[in-house]
């Protein structure tokens, strides 16, 4: 367990800002304007990968420059809970950046460089928030991901666009607001903390004010980790191209939300203090209704991304629920669910991103018989589809059995109960999907016809990569291993601690 | 609005009357010599304006030295406001619909005997105006008094014999006059800076005098300045008000 | 030459200003140029001194105080003057193609007078006396009615009500100031906060309540603010942005100075302070409502500004070392971008002819450097991280929370959003939507920026909010906290 | 207590000119009447520091001649006429600038009254 003072996080942050300056200088030229995109996406799944080793090894990669805040400088710092994310955002950011430009350019969209600038600058501060290693240096990249992500969500300017960007920036920046001033408050209870597990605030203020607190701090997250009720704007968004909305909802701003979330519950509070406040069931009951819910609401939609809004509400949840279970196992299987969601839920997303391009059609009833012209983009949709839905061998199963495991750990044997009954939910509102799409409609053969290369080959990459995850989840960027790793740290407080603790 | 003020203003200001009529007991007595204002910093200003400031009139010592820096800014201050008039109405230009009373500026009110009185008067309140300026050190006045006057005899002469009469200035000579003034002032200032010793500090001056003598010759230099900026800057003010719109 | 760097602050624009008239006012904007930087220089150097070997006193005519004038520059008055020079350079290279259309003379007249109201607002910040403040104060405001009124004759009806207002100001000050020279029989700062009885007798109370309505009036406070809104609606381009950026905080930073300088913070009179607090706050608020009502941009800029005011009032008034700290930063970065904004919006408004929210639809094609250097600084005054808005309001917020107030903490929250919402409608224009309705003054959607003289100084302040955002942990350790009353 | 209402008369009398001149401000509609509002305001200062400058059967601040060791108690206090000084020819300059003003204002809307010029902008 060491400490190596050492610039890579913060240059996996910049490169991507470089790389948004250079595309918007380069605006005149597309093909340069993507290549920029394609380099620095590389060259930041590269510098996130070459930390994997060390970090697996219990190293701890550190970058402290300047002071921004009274007490707080940027402090940048690779636990394994943030190569979750970190590793999770670079890797999708590649094939994201792949599809979008398959998608941009086969959808005739203009401001593509507006466009693949904001996309670089939201990855940016993702990884910022992932090694962000005290407040301050989180709420940072917390805001700009908030401001960055706007254009992406009003991209297409027509008078719905607005209306969507609008509620979103309602909804980020009143959250950003109250986030604000917990951290103004924490700063108050313990000066230029950093994030260390087990958390800094046990016995700085009374129950009951750390109790508020712990609220602020949940609704300023909340938003964007679309807990019931503050989920408003995310189906309002889903106005955005699909590869935004797939950044969105599997990458950048939702998983920031969650990440956000257990890194408040894990290493501002501590999971032992919010046990204590009393605050983990009441957030597992939100997370829980929240699950159900928003699993029902999907069952009504018709339209595919709205749908799939709606289920990342409910899967999102999975992760709160098991931070705020709070037992070791439990959280394994949330910190796990971050990853393995992403991989599927981006996998559906293309799909629905893949549909439209080819036939412009958004509603399910007019999916009849597509599944025999374009096989592999439901193939692939039919494995996101299982894997949401817990499939066993699927990356999905392995997150809600330890989350049901650390359920029973925690002594809630009615949230077994919930997972299982959304399992179900799931496999309602995604089987009627593959069904039509395969088995509905006249019965045309077996007739290959899909989008671009550019579309088709990274939805079948992600794919077999939440395959992958479910057989074999240490498979190359080894999630399991870490997301153990970082359960672990939260529970044996021994020289993890001190490290934590940025001494 | 402004008719709302109107009627509801008398009440905070009654309240602020009584208030000023409540503190003003605890004001040092009128007229008593133990006042902190008579025992401070002013008993310096009687005992040594003669001695160290050469001028027997303590108000032009501390006017022209001792508080110098205030003088050279309120000289600022007139040239402001003369530029400021001309930024606001622009220069002379007739009108195309000049007003009667404007006529009457242009041409004089002159009767004969405005005329014949004001051709008596004219001469002494130059004159007086002079010995106001020079005299400033022993007697009441100064370049601000001596250049109120020299205006005055000027509008009169204005007054009486219409625009064109009495040291007719463009307003871009007046300008330059009175920027000139100012930079008697602010030369002799920058003189004794250059001379390594503080901005505005006479004793500095190369004349062949020492202490107050020298000091008196430099608030005198400054007074001149003085004298010639507000002349030229009353007299470009009175120009403007009444001259003629520039659109 | 450097012992006498302190006057030469204010000496510098002062000659520039005579001499425009004595070359020949066809060199109006060389000499102003000139000047204006040598002020600036010898403003960094005093500064530079100040920091190294503390305050520096400099006895006029070589009376020392309390019998002659004095001039302190010490590491606060350095700092807000270097800034008021500093915007009064990049100002005067912005104003260069409005002038442009004008007569040689009128031109060279206003950038002479430009000169003096710099030269007004420097003396106001450097000197150690409290009536020669009221002199300054004199001339930056008259100077500012002049610039002001060349706006046209919308203009000159609200400045005739500012020149009302700011001289009822001006005589509340004074009369103040006579109150205390009753009291102490001297004007000299320092020597009269040693002489000032300490128990608040009634006298003193008035006399505070008077100079703070004195002051709070010429920057602008809430229910004192009526000027300003139409001055700086009708302003001119070329000055407005100056005018707004600088002017009001000068009033505040003397308000500062007198409160916690002359008058002692503990013993001294709390009743104004606590009055000047709770006026603050309801400018807040109220200031960003009003704002959000306004159809006219630069209108909202100035509503928006009233807003800002009370941030730094409100600093002012908690005075603890956390909240002077966010006062006199929040003096800094809100004058470089409320400069940056006006500016840019003058910009449009000189390039496209139109102010209207509505008619900044799919300006960001047109002018895009100048859209961008406006939407930073919106952002800044949202305060979002990392632009400078956000870490000035953060120390406000801090010392709320510190102090107890959770009104003030809400406040600033509830402006910063209602900012987000008026600034986030015209970004939204200005971006999103394509100008249906042709505007009179010249449709179409080229790219037509500013000239270089025009955007060089928007786009380096919006680099600026930047800087002094990411950085801005340098400047409060090296500039700000320095200036913090002992 | 008579001595003492007396001293203060003066302050009382500057009072009364301020608050005078700030109601002449705020009341008439005319542009004309505020701008001598606003001069009585100023007198009203000026009025104030003379008082201070007062001392008992003390002579006006110019030393006789030949008298070199001026007595201070003989000569009352010079600084506040010396300010009084700058003060009224500070008013003299804002009145000449307001003047101006109004002259262009009347010239454009033809109109010194506030509520007609109110009309007359909307």
């Amino acid at each position: 367990m060491e400490i190596i003072a050492n610039h890579r996080p913060l240059v996996a942050v910049a490169v991507s800002l470089v790389a948004a300056v250079a595309i918007l200088l380069s605006r005149r030229h597309p093909n340069l304007r993507e290549s920029w995109t394609l380099v620095a996406a590389v060259t930041k799944l590269a510098i996130v990968v070459s930390m994997l080793p060390g970090v697996l090894e219990g190293i701890v990669y550190e970058s402290r420059s300047l002071e921004i805040l009274p007490g707080w400088s940027l402090h940048l710092k690779t636990d394994p809970f943030g190569m979750v994310f970190a590793l999770l955002a670079a890797s999708l950011w590649i094939v994201t950046s792949l599809y979008s430009i398959g998608y941009m350019r086969a959808g005739g969209y203009t401001h593509q460089a507006g466009y693949f600038a904001s996309f670089a600058v939201c990855v940016s501060s993702a990884i910022g928030i992932a090694f962000a290693a005290n407040l301050a240096t989180f709420f940072l990249f917390y805001e700009i991901l908030t401001i960055a992500t706007y254009p992406l969500v009003v991209h297409r300017r027509n008078d719905e666009a607005i209306g969507g960007g609008r509620k979103y920036l309602a909804y980020t920046l009143i959250a950003g607001q109250v986030l604000l001033v917990a951290i103004l408050w924490a700063a108050r209870l313990s000066p230029g903390a950093s994030f260390s597990p087990g958390g800094f605030l046990a016995g700085t203020a009374s129950p009951t004010s750390l109790r508020v607190l712990f609220v602020m701090f949940m609704i300023g997250i909340g938003v964007k980790a679309a807990i019931m009720p503050l989920h408003g704007w995310l189906p309002a968004a889903m106005v955005a191209p699909t590869p935004v909305s797939a950044l969105l909802h599997a990458v950048a701003v939702v998983k920031a939300g969650t990440f956000g979330c257990v890194r408040i519950i894990g290493f501002v509070f501590g999971v032992d203090l919010v046990a204590e406040l009393g605050m983990g069931t009441v957030l597992a009951t939100f997370a829980a209704f929240t699950i159900v819910i928003a699993s029902l609401r999907a069952l009504g939609e018709d339209h595919l991304k709205r749908r799939l809004a709606y289920s990342t509400v409910s899967q999102l949840s999975y992760i709160v629920l098991g931070a705020a279970l709070g037992s070791v196992t439990a959280i394994v299987g949330a910190i796990f669910h971050i990853a393995a969601h992403g991989f599927m839920k981006i996998t559906l997303f293309f799909c629905a991103g893949s549909i439209y391009t080819k036939t412009h059609k958004e509603y399910i009833r007019d999916l009849k018989g597509l599944g025999r012209t374009m096989p592999v983009t439901f193939g692939a949709f039919t494995i996101g589809a299982l894997g949401l839905a817990g499939m066993p061998l699927m990356a999905g199963f392995l997150s809600k059995w330890n989350l049901g495991l650390g359920a029973l750990e925690s002594g809630q044997p009615v949230v077994v109960f919930v997972l299982v009954l959304s399992g179900l939910l799931n496999f309602a509102y995604f089987f009627p999907i593959v069904h039509t799409a395969f088995f509905d409609g006249d019965g045309r053969g077996f007739r290959f016809d899909e989008a671009s290369p550019l579309i088709w080959a990274p939805l079948a990459l992600t794919a077999v990569f939440s395959i992958v995850l479910g057989v074999a989840p240490n498979y190359g960027f080894h999630f399991y291993e870490l997301a153990q790793q970082a359960a672990a740290s939260l529970f044996a407080p021994g020289p993890i601690m001190l490290a934590g603790g940025g001494s | 609005m402004p008719g709302f003020i109107s009627r509801l203003s008398w009440v905070p200001l009654l309240a602020a009357l009584l208030v000023l009529f409540y503190v003003a007991r605890d004001f040092p007595r009128m007229g008593d010599p133990e006042s902190p204002a008579s025992t401070h910093v002013s008993p310096r200003y009687i005992e040594d304006s003669e001695s160290k400031a050469g001028a027997p009139n303590m108000v032009t010592a501390v006017l022209a030295d001792y508080r110098s820096y205030d003088t050279l800014g309120e000289t600022v201050v007139i040239l402001t406001a003369g530029l400021a008039c001309l930024l606001v109405l622009g220069s002379f230009r007739r009108t195309r619909d000049e007003p009667e009373d404007a006529k009457l500026m242009v041409q004089g009110f002159g009767s004969d005997v405005l005329d014949a009185t004001s051709r008596l008067l004219i001469p002494f309140i130059v004159l007086f105006a002079v010995y106001v300026v020079v005299h400033g050190h022993t007697s009441p006045g100064g370049g601000f008094q001596g250049g109120a006057i020299f205006a005055a005899g000027l509008m009169l002469v204005r007054l009486t014999r219409g625009k064109a009469k009495g040291l007719r200035l463009r307003a871009g000579v007046a300008v330059i006059i009175a920027c000139a003034g100012i930079f008697i002032y602010l030369g002799t200032g920058l003189l004794s800076l250059i001379r390594g010793y503080q901005f505005l500090d006479y004793a500095a001056l190369p004349l062949p005098y020492e202490g107050g003598h020298l000091r008196e010759f430099g608030s005198l230099t400054v007074e001149v300045g003085v004298f010639i900026a507000v002349t030229a800057v009353l007299m470009l003010i009175f120009d403007v008000l009444t001259s003629g719109a520039e659109e | 030459m450097m012992e006498n760097a302190p006057v030469l602050i204010l000496l510098a624009p002062l000659t520039g200003a005579l001499l425009i008239p004595l070359l020949g006012f066809r060199f109006g904007r060389a000499v102003t140029m000139a000047s204006l930087v040598a002020s600036l220089f010898f403003g960094l150097s005093s500064l530079a001194q100040s920091l190294s070997a503390g305050p520096v006193h400099y006895h006029l005519a070589g009376w020392s105080p309390p019998w002659g004038i004095e001039i302190v520059v010490d590491p606060l008055s350095g700092v807000v003057a270097s800034l008021v020079s500093a915007m009064a350079v990049l100002a005067a290279m912005y104003s260069g193609p409005f002038l442009a259309g004008w007569t040689r003379r009128r031109a060279g007249t206003f950038y002479s007078v430009y000169c003096l109201l710099v030269s007004g607002l420097v003396g106001i910040v450097i000197t150690g006396d409290l009536f020669n403040l009221y002199v300054f104060l004199e001339i930056s405001s008259l100077s500012a009615y002049a610039l002001l009124s060349t706006g046209g004759s919308r203009s000159i009806v609200a400045v005739f009500r500012y020149l009302l207002i700011g001289t009822v100001a001006a005589s509340f000050y004074l009369l103040g100031v006579g109150y205390l020279y009753a009291m102490t029989g001297t004007l000299n700062m320092a020597d009269m906060s040693a002489r000032l009885p300490n128990d608040d007798v009634a006298v003193l109370v008035v006399a505070a309540s008077f100079i703070v309505i004195g002051l709070a009036i010429k920057a602008a406070l809430f229910p004192l603010h009526g000027w300003l809104p139409d001055a700086y609606t009708y302003a001119p381009g070329p000055v407005v942005g100056f005018i707004a950026a600088v002017m009001a905080k000068v009033s505040a930073y003397a308000l500062y100075r007198i409160l916690y300088y002359v008058f002692d913070p503990v013993g001294g009179p709390r009743q104004p302070i606590e009055l000047l607090g709770w006026a603050s706050v309801i400018a807040v608020v109220a200031g960003s409502l009003m704002a959000l009502a306004q159809k006219d941009v630069q209108r909202m800029l100035a509503y928006s500004s009233i807003g800002q005011m009370g941030y730094i009032m409100l600093g002012i008034a908690i005075g603890s070392p956390l909240a002077l700290t966010g006062a006199v930063l929040h003096v800094i970065n809100h004058a470089v971008m409320k400069g940056c904004l006006f500016m840019a919006v003058n910009g449009v408004q000189w390039k496209v002819g139109v102010f209207r929210v509505r008619e900044f639809a799919g300006m960001a094609k047109r002018l895009p450097w100048t859209m961008g250097a406006f939407t930073v600084a919106a952002l800044s005054m949202v305060g979002l991280p990392p632009t400078a808005g956000f870490f000035s309001k953060y120390y406000l917020a801090l010392a709320a929370i510190e102090s107890g107030h959770l009104s003030f903490l809400f406040a600033l929250v509830l402006s910063s959003l209602l900012g987000a919402v008026y600034f986030f409608r015209v970004i939204e224009y200005a971006y999103l939507k394509t100008n249906d309705e042709p505007i009179e003054a010249d449709a179409g959607t080229e790219v037509r920026e500013l000239d270089a003289s025009m955007l060089v100084p928007v786009v380096a302040l919006a680099a600026l909010v930047l800087l002094l955002g990411i950085f801005n942990q340098t400047v409060v350790t090296m500039l700000v906290v320095p200036g913090l009353p002992s | 207590m008579t001595i003492e209402a007396l001293s203060s008369v003066n302050y009382w009398l500057a009072a009364l000119l301020f608050v005078i001149g700030l109601y002449g401000i705020l009341a008439p509609p005319n542009l004309v009447r505020k701008l001598m509002g606003m001069n009585i305001m100023q007198t009203a200062v000026i009025v104030f520091f003379i008082t201070l400058g007062y001392k008992d059967d003390a002579t006006p601040p110019i030393a006789r001649h030949g008298d070199h060791e001026p007595v201070v108690r003989n000569y009352i206090n010079p600084l506040p006429h010396t300010l009084m000084l700058t003060a009224i020819v500070v008013s003299v300059s804002t009145t000449g600038v307001a003047l101006a003003l109004l002259i262009r204002i009347h010239r454009r809307f033809g109109t010194l009254s506030e509520p007609e010029l109110l009309e007359k902008l909307k």
